[in-house]
């Protein structure tokens, strides 16, 4: 009846069964306190069911830094392993847990945190820098959101009822393969990783569609902000590589589930390909992640350097060369699989030209600061933390791009340094500036400076304290993954200090949860006095006010040329009260896209547990909800212009309705 | 003032630190930079050229940053202001042009040390080259010695100066064959053959491992490499032939089991077919075979 | 105020028929990864019998005919939805439905008659990725099929609109779409596979 | 009304072209009228053919107006097909190629050759 769950999938181990413990225990005390408060319906109808892309993207935040904190922990914990686990010792975790949790760590930060608030900040800025009502597709959008929810839920029962997998964050066979690893682990992994994957790839679709068709009238191409153009590239490249994902999990789950062959290491299978394909999809999703960070630095730096950003059109060509070049350079993840001379060294080179148009853009951001007038807001606190670790990361890439060199390095601490470099240094930090720099927008008021530069300070640091050992351990010749080392290596001081480092950048995201509430609190005296514009911004979501109207936009703007907002008041034409206002069509809220999520995870659940039942109801649900939802009209409402008139004049005077 | 202090520790710190972690590394035995073989020294000579290659442009963009942050903060008043200069020919083609300047110079050294450090080509050497092949267990290493038939479990023992044509293949998960000192590494994976070739040209023990996690024993993966001098290994081979343990198929198939047991273990013989019996268990991949010869199946399968 | 509206109307037919074409390339890279695996492990018959043992190209040939003749059908139901001429459309739409059902049936067909001879999915790595490549195709001639007949129900209701509506250009594009995946397994794993 | 017409039109001619094609191939492979590495290419070369007949037939791929959105997606996709199919056939055949056990060797070195990978 209930496949192959029992009571003995229950945590045994007293880290895991906390683990468990908290997760129920925070499910519950939040429902009991939406219930006791009375906000339950009104989450609902204003939050849940909500096409309004404004909070979708509150919401995917939320969700990925609740995944964050959850990451971290993963990392307080191996750090802490690593740290204490030599000679006799072994440490608090058992290896089975330990490789659990460094499997999760990598999952939830990539998969859950980077794509989260990278699709939470497209979502909050996009439509709003091109001067659109919504994204292209708001039913989408809530479906996206919900899927990548709905994953979320999986990966986390995975703490609760059974296990996860143990195979490392990208599950190489055979070790992932049923031979290994028999257990639901590696079935949680798939089924989160493929029904948030879903979800990104119908984002993909779009916010491509968005950038391309919504725009507002006037803006070419090659007038849109660099924040847009690095979402385009990022964009392009989801809709591209995430099939390969989908397939390759598919085809991984046809072997565990079907007995199928593609990569067991009998009957003609071959592991080889899974590692081909998962990289054709794993390399250019660290640009996925990247680009839209380096187009928040292009935003930020001219902003506070109140000067217009330097090589626009270099900016561009680098974005688009950037875009085609991940494609072609998959293979520099197994140059040590043993493929031949040429074809290492032909990716190899590609992986090093890549480096090209990355060095531009650094160039051109500094030439942007070059001759202005540069204010130290903690988003460029974050910026400065970015150029220094993103080029030692870039230097070392680069270092790793030649294959006689990666043959010593790879699967190193070396390596794992590196990629913090990059995703810690260029993602995370330059998501964090975004979420600083565009949180006015949708509140009302600031973040607290002085904490948020602390915050910064300690990130940095403790970035610096947590990975410059590890490529010093690399050196030394110190795999990854380990959960015990000889004493007689010399490592374990060098894995101390790690640890330190990671207990500051534990400090530094205890140092943001404290701005954000302490910012909450003093949201009267941070609140931003000039009803939109904080920072003295170029581009057009500063020109509507904060929060902005669910609508966005009551006229939508005409737009000449690049950064038209700066261009129009430096003319002095702020005329934002256009008079003649129309009626507004705008999406209704629809509970669609959760009861499709809730049926998608049915039948991951259903199949992780073989409980097949499940599944099938899980299928029919999907089956019959989606001609449902397809098969009505009626799926828009209307807004009076007289309201909108009534609603504008309010609004422009600071006041509520 | 106090401002202006709080500002100069705040960057000092993190510069403090790495400077600190600098000169802490430069105490240690770094295995990749402190080499025992020809391959890994060479390997090292490539990362040290093109990490000095690669400052040509990182020292530029510290000096820069500090430069323009520094000048240009808006506090500064003497600082020239130019809120719409955004564009030059001439800077942009230079940090176009020097980048591509430097990655086509470091391709031409990819491209050639991609194939003279090829894992898989022969070394070039007078001496005839010492066959071992490898076989990655759960968890353990498996060394066999075809030419003088001889095997042993997590240790392996080679002669100095002498070329080692190392053959890998995995009855496990996948696993990646290391020895920082000697070379870099090559997977070893089930029903496959990887290749490197090493040297070693000073005696002494190095660490070698498996570099890829392999399942719950994968951190206890680990061997040592014992290189002594030509005669030594002679004697060691004869002395060692003496003893009467002999790794058959029944006791092959018991130490591939799961074990994270780390002992070393000598065997004086072993099945010479074992290395291929160990292919042969996943080999069914690729296997050419020619159906067209059998006249029932000619003709496909729908009638 | 009625302008804009229109305009509005327009303009969001086009985005979906936009969006809905850039799905279809995602599937084109879903159909292509497929393939890049079929190509790989096609050689990798485990000692067991290889495409040239299996299938037979006029069986093949049959199924290739009956979609490609739906995909012509289908055409022509789209001509009479532009002249509003609603039984016209109905009519070509069912004989779409009916080709797109044999061409079903004779997979399954096909599909029966390997597993029942012994050479199912997990027989060797060859058959898994014939069997997945295949199925996925299936699979997606399933949905195109339940969309066409949630399509001739809606048109028979009276609820799709079917002048310049975009729920049958959409389904177009899908089922011609499909017709050009077949195109490659055909070509790539039937005739190659058994000629070669 | 016009319109219509050319449209039925091209739907025959795409409708016909493609039989002409698939037959073309079928016998092509069927009567073996060539071999080896020439039948991939002529037989897929086909299939390419029938490819295009049909998007500009049935898909109507070269009638669009204003910005040719579709089709930039189309080649983007086209390429991004290409280096994903080439790349991976690529970069198999030469670890196949690398890692096959010593007796098969020779036999994939055939294949090598031929294929010209």
């Amino acid at each position: 009846m209930f496949g192959r769950l029992g009571f003995d999938d229950l945590p045994t181990e007293l880290i895991t069964i906390g683990g468990a413990l908290s997760m129920v225990g925070g499910l519950i005390a939040v429902t009991a306190g939406l219930i006791y408060f009375k906000k339950l319906g009104w989450l609902w109808r204003n939050w849940l069911t909500s096409l309004d892309h404004k909070k979708i993207g509150v919401m995917y935040i939320a969700i990925a830094v609740i995944m964050l904190l959850r990451g971290a922990g993963d990392a307080v914990m191996m750090r802490a392993q690593q740290a204490l686990a030599s000679g006799d010792s072994t440490g608090i975790l058992s290896s089975d847990t330990f490789q659990q949790v460094f499997s999760a760590h990598g999952t939830i930060m990539i998969f859950f945190v980077a794509m989260g608030l990278m699709f939470g900040l497209i979502n909050l800025v996009l439509p709003l820098q091109l001067g659109a009502r919504d994204v292209a597709f708001p039913f989408l959008n809530s479906l996206s959101f919900w899927l990548f929810a709905s994953g979320f839920v999986l990966i986390n029962a995975s703490l609760v009822i059974g296990e996860f997998s143990a195979a490392g964050w990208l599950a190489y066979p055979p070790l992932s393969g049923l031979e290994y690893s028999p257990g639901v682990g590696v079935d949680y992994w798939i089924w989160a990783l493929q029904i948030s994957g879903l979800g990104s790839l119908l984002s993909g679709i779009n916010f491509l569609v968005t950038i391309l068709k919504m725009r507002a009238p006037g803006m070419k191409l090659m007038d849109m902000p660099i924040f847009a153009w690095t979402v385009l590239g990022s964009m392009m490249l989801v809709i591209a590589v995430f099939p390969i994902l989908t397939v390759t999990l598919s085809l991984l789950a046809l072997d565990r589930l079907m007995g199928m062959n593609f990569f067991t290491s009998t009957l003609g299978g071959n592991p080889m390909m899974y590692i081909n394909l998962i990289w054709a999809w794993g390399h250019p999703e660290v640009y996925i992640l990247v680009l839209p960070a380096f187009g928040i630095f292009s935003e930020i730096v001219p902003v506070f350097s109140k000067k217009k950003l330097f090589g626009y059109t270099s900016m561009v060509w680098a974005i688009m060369s950037i875009t085609v070049l991940s494609f072609i350079v998959w293979l520099h993840h197994f140059f040590t699989m043993g493929g031949g001379a040429k074809v290492n060294a032909f990716f190899g080179i590609m992986t090093m030209v890549i480096s090209i148009p990355t060095g531009v853009k650094v160039f051109n951001w500094l030439f942007t600061m070059f001759r202005g007038k540069i204010t130290y807001s903690s988003p460029m606190i974050w910026f400065l933390g970015f150029i220094a670790t993103f080029t030692i990361g870039g230097m070392t890439g680069v270092l790793m791009a030649v294959p006689a060199i990666d043959f010593q390095v790879h699967n190193s601490l070396f390596l794992v340094a590196h990629f913090h470099n990059m995703i810690i240094g260029g993602v995370v930090f330059g998501y964090m500036a975004g979420l600083t720099y565009w949180f006015p927008k949708f509140t009302g008021f600031k973040l607290h400076e002085g904490l948020g530069k602390l915050a910064a300070w300690l990130w940095i640091n403790g970035f610096i304290v947590a990975f410059g050992p590890l490529y010093i351990l690399g050196l030394m010749g110190a795999t990854r993954r380990i959960d015990h080392y000889d004493a007689s290596l010399g490592w374990q001081w060098l894995f101390i200090i790690a640890g330190i480092g990671v207990l500051i950048i534990g400090a530094g995201i205890a140092t943001q949860i404290l701005q954000l509430g302490y910012s909450i609190w003093k949201r009267k005296e941070l609140r931003d006095s000039t009803n939109g514009d904080p920072w003295d911004g170029r581009t057009l979501e500063w020109s509507t006010t904060a929060p902005p109207p669910h609508y966005n936009f009551a006229v939508i703007p005409e737009v000449k040329g690049q950064d038209s907002l700066w261009t129009s008041k430096q003319a002095k034409t702020t005329t934002k009260q256009s008079t003649t206002y129309n009626d507004i069509e705008m999406p209704k809220n629809t509970d669609a896209g959760i009861k499709l999520s809730a049926f998608a995870f049915l039948i991951g659940f259903g199949l992780v547990w073989h409980i097949w039942w499940l599944a099938l109801i899980g299928l029919f649900g999907v089956i019959i909800q989606t001609i449902l939802h397809l098969t009505k009209d009626d799926h828009e409402y209307t807004i009076s212009a007289k309201d909108i008139k009534l609603h504008e004049q309010h609004r422009l005077k600071g006041t509520s309705l | 003032m106090k401002k202006i202090f709080l500002y100069i520790v705040a960057v000092m710190i993190p510069i403090l630190i790495t400077a600190s972690l600098i000169f802490a590394a430069t105490t240690q035995d770094l295995a990749i930079l402190n080499t025992g073989g020809e391959i890994a020294r060479r390997q090292h000579e490539i990362l040290s050229f093109a990490f000095w290659l690669s400052m040509v442009v990182i020292i530029p963009v510290f000096g820069l940053t500090i430069f323009i942050s520094i000048r240009y903060r808006s506090k500064n008043k003497k600082a020239k202001y130019t809120p719409n200069w955004h564009h030059s020919k001439s800077l942009e083609t230079i940090w176009w042009g020097v980048p591509i300047v430097l990655i086509l110079i470091l391709s031409a050294v990819t491209w050639r040390t991609s194939h003279t450090l090829d894992p898989y080509k022969p070394l070039d050497n007078d001496l005839p080259p010492l066959e071992v092949q490898v076989v990655a267990l759960q968890w353990r290493w498996l060394f066999l010695y075809p030419e003088q038939n001889v095997a042993q479990i997590n240790n392996l023992t080679i002669p100095k100066d002498r070329p080692i044509n190392l053959t890998i293949t995995s009855d496990a998960p996948m696993n990646s064959f290391w020895i920082p000192k000697l070379a870099g590494q090559v997977y070893a994976m089930n029903g496959m053959n990887t290749k490197l070739h090493i040297i070693a040209d000073q005696a002494g023990s190095y660490d070698g491992m498996s570099a890829n996690i392999s399942g719950e024993g994968f951190a206890q993966m680990r061997f040592t490499t014992e290189v002594i001098t030509d005669e030594e290994f002679d004697n060691w081979i004869r002395l060692n032939k003496y003893r009467d343990e002999e790794l058959t198929q029944e006791l092959y198939d018991f130490i591939a089991q799961p074990s994270e047991d780390d002992e070393v273990h000598f065997f004086a013989h072993y099945d010479k077919n074992l290395y291929q019996t160990i292919l042969n268990k996943y080999m069914s991949h690729a296997i050419p075979t020619d159906y067209s010869n059998t006249p029932e199946t000619t003709n496909g399968g729908h009638h | 105020m009625t302008k804009p509206h229109t305009t509005n109307h327009e303009q969001s037919l086009d985005k979906a028929k936009f969006g809905f074409w850039v799905y279809v390339m995602t599937d084109c890279v879903l159909f292509a990864t497929l393939f890049a695996t079929y190509a790989v492990l096609r050689n990798n018959t485990a000692e067991g019998p290889s495409a040239k043992d299996l299938f037979s190209l006029n069986f093949v040939l049959l199924e290739t005919m009956l979609l490609l003749t739906s995909s012509f059908t289908y055409g022509l139901a789209l001509i009479f939805a532009k002249q509003n001429n609603k039984k016209m459309t109905i009519n070509w739409l069912t004989i779409t439905a009916m080709l797109g059902l044999s061409f079903l049936a004779m997979e399954l067909y096909e599909f029966n008659h390997l597993i029942t001879e012994g050479h199912a999915w997990s027989a060797s790595a060859f058959l898994s990725a014939y069997f997945t490549l295949v199925g996925t195709h299936g699979l997606h001639i399933i949905i195109g099929l339940i969309w066409i007949f949630v399509s001739i129900f809606r048109l028979k209701q009276g609820t799709l609109n079917i002048k310049n509506n975009n729920s049958l250009t959409m389904l177009g594009i899908f089922w011609h779409f499909l017709d050009i995946i077949w195109i490659f397994i055909f070509s790539f794993v039937y005739l190659i596979g058994v000629a070669l | 009304m016009k319109n219509h017409k050319s449209n039925l039109m091209n739907y025959i001619t795409g409708y016909i072209l493609s039989i002409l094609a698939t037959l073309a191939a079928f016998i092509i492979a069927k009567e073996s009228l060539v071999s080896g590495w020439i039948l991939v290419y002529v037989i897929l070369s086909i299939a390419i053919l029938q490819l295009v007949v049909q998007a500009v037939f049935f898909l109507h791929l070269s009638e669009e107006d204003g910005p040719k959105l579709n089709l930039t997606t189309f080649y983007f996709m086209i390429m991004v097909v290409s280096i994903l199919v080439v790349g991976s056939l690529w970069i198999m055949k030469n670890l196949d190629y690398n890692m096959m056990p010593e007796q098969q060797n020779q036999h994939m070195l055939d294949q090598y050759n031929e294929g010209g990978f």
